[in-house]
């Protein structure tokens, strides 16, 4: 299990990869199933073009929270593990935002865990999002 | 007692600061605290609230030493 | 959308990787979720040591059916891409099986996408799985 | 009319060839094709048929030209 924040750029693929060779080595032939989700910044949002956006956090915080999550779906699925990374300040449209990957034995709690992650991450994980528009920039607001 | 005191996004712009630390003796609740650094407002029911970097509600305790943060509902970076 | 059948082993995160930067070129800043199913080779299958797989198909109808599937996912949601990877032939624990990629503005339908394209694969394509074990080789039946 | 029959996996084991080709006259549906192909038998309720790559019933209709396949339940690379 790997939670980390990014402040920079990263390839999602390559890090799965990388990822999965190594600390998946003992475990190949055990997982038959991969769910990975990959969020990328839209150049739109709320009909707005948007620039770049910087995403705020609170360090610390924000990393036991990312922690509890991933933990709380190892408590609840019998997953083989878990990678997630979140980028955090200025981000980019067409940057990767986020990438979680579930590694488990069958393709049901795969896809459940990975589900969840990325729901209670965006409705629990402390990060705010400000986006820079035409008219300068705006804090967003929570939507479910 | 002392207590460390974090804002943080549109509420950080709003307060004008990052942070700030209290040294008072009638703090019993994360309310308070609130109380205290917005001189006298009732804590605002969409502020989400935390006791050393984990949610808390506005009547939690709060004790010397602790961090207490303050900030808007989180919004991810997904849309 | 492309929809390809692979008789050698690949590597599903470098093709991924690949066919976003070309397919979806044109779409960058279009797409904010991706969601991604890898299935593999595992080495246990009903408490029993697997050697190795043959998937045989049904040239024609495999790719045919596959589309089909892509298709109906398409008219269903509002997909920007779909990228799908099937090995047949011999497989090898640990190979990657299957590959299944989908490209979206928003994550609800990444996800509900990815999943059905995964599950009537399973259900409707042309495929059949005869396994090598210790006492010699088996056809699988068909489990929902 | 010919009429090309294809067998796949468990099936073609079973059948002894990949495929036959049919030249008869009185052959209206699926159904028809098997019990030629199998001298008489019942078409058996969990095989699988396809006409020209399409999945087809047992009382779907053949003509000349037609390919017609037999085969097990399909059962994906995933277990």
């Amino acid at each position: 299990m790997t939670v980390k924040l990014c402040e920079t750029e990263f390839k999602p693929y390559a890090e799965v990869d990388a990822y999965q060779h190594q600390a998946l080595r003992e475990k190949e032939g055990e997982f038959g199933a991969t769910s990975i989700f990959v969020g990328t910044m839209r150049d739109l949002n709320l009909g707005d073009a948007v620039t770049q956006m910087t995403l705020e956090y609170y360090p610390g915080m924000t990393e036991r929270r990312l922690g509890q999550i991933v933990d709380e779906a190892q408590s609840r699925w019998n997953l083989l593990d878990v990678f997630v990374i979140h980028r955090v300040g200025v981000i980019k449209p067409n940057d990767t935002i986020v990438l979680v990957a579930v590694w488990t034995q069958h393709r049901d709690e795969a896809f459940a865990a990975c589900r969840h992650i990325i729901e209670e991450l965006k409705h629990t994980a402390p990060f705010w999002k400000k986006e820079t528009i035409k008219d300068g920039e705006r804090w967003v607001e929570s939507t479910i | 007692m002392t207590i460390r005191v974090r804002y943080f996004a549109s509420l950080r712009e709003k307060m004008g600061r990052i942070e700030d630390t209290l040294v008072a003796e009638d703090i019993a609740t994360v309310s308070d605290v609130w109380r205290v650094v917005s001189t006298g407002q009732p804590l605002p029911e969409q502020l989400l609230c935390a006791v050393n970097m984990e949610y808390a509600k506005a009547m939690d305790p709060v004790k010397d030493g602790d961090e207490v943060a303050f900030f808007p509902p989180v919004t991810g970076g997904l849309e």
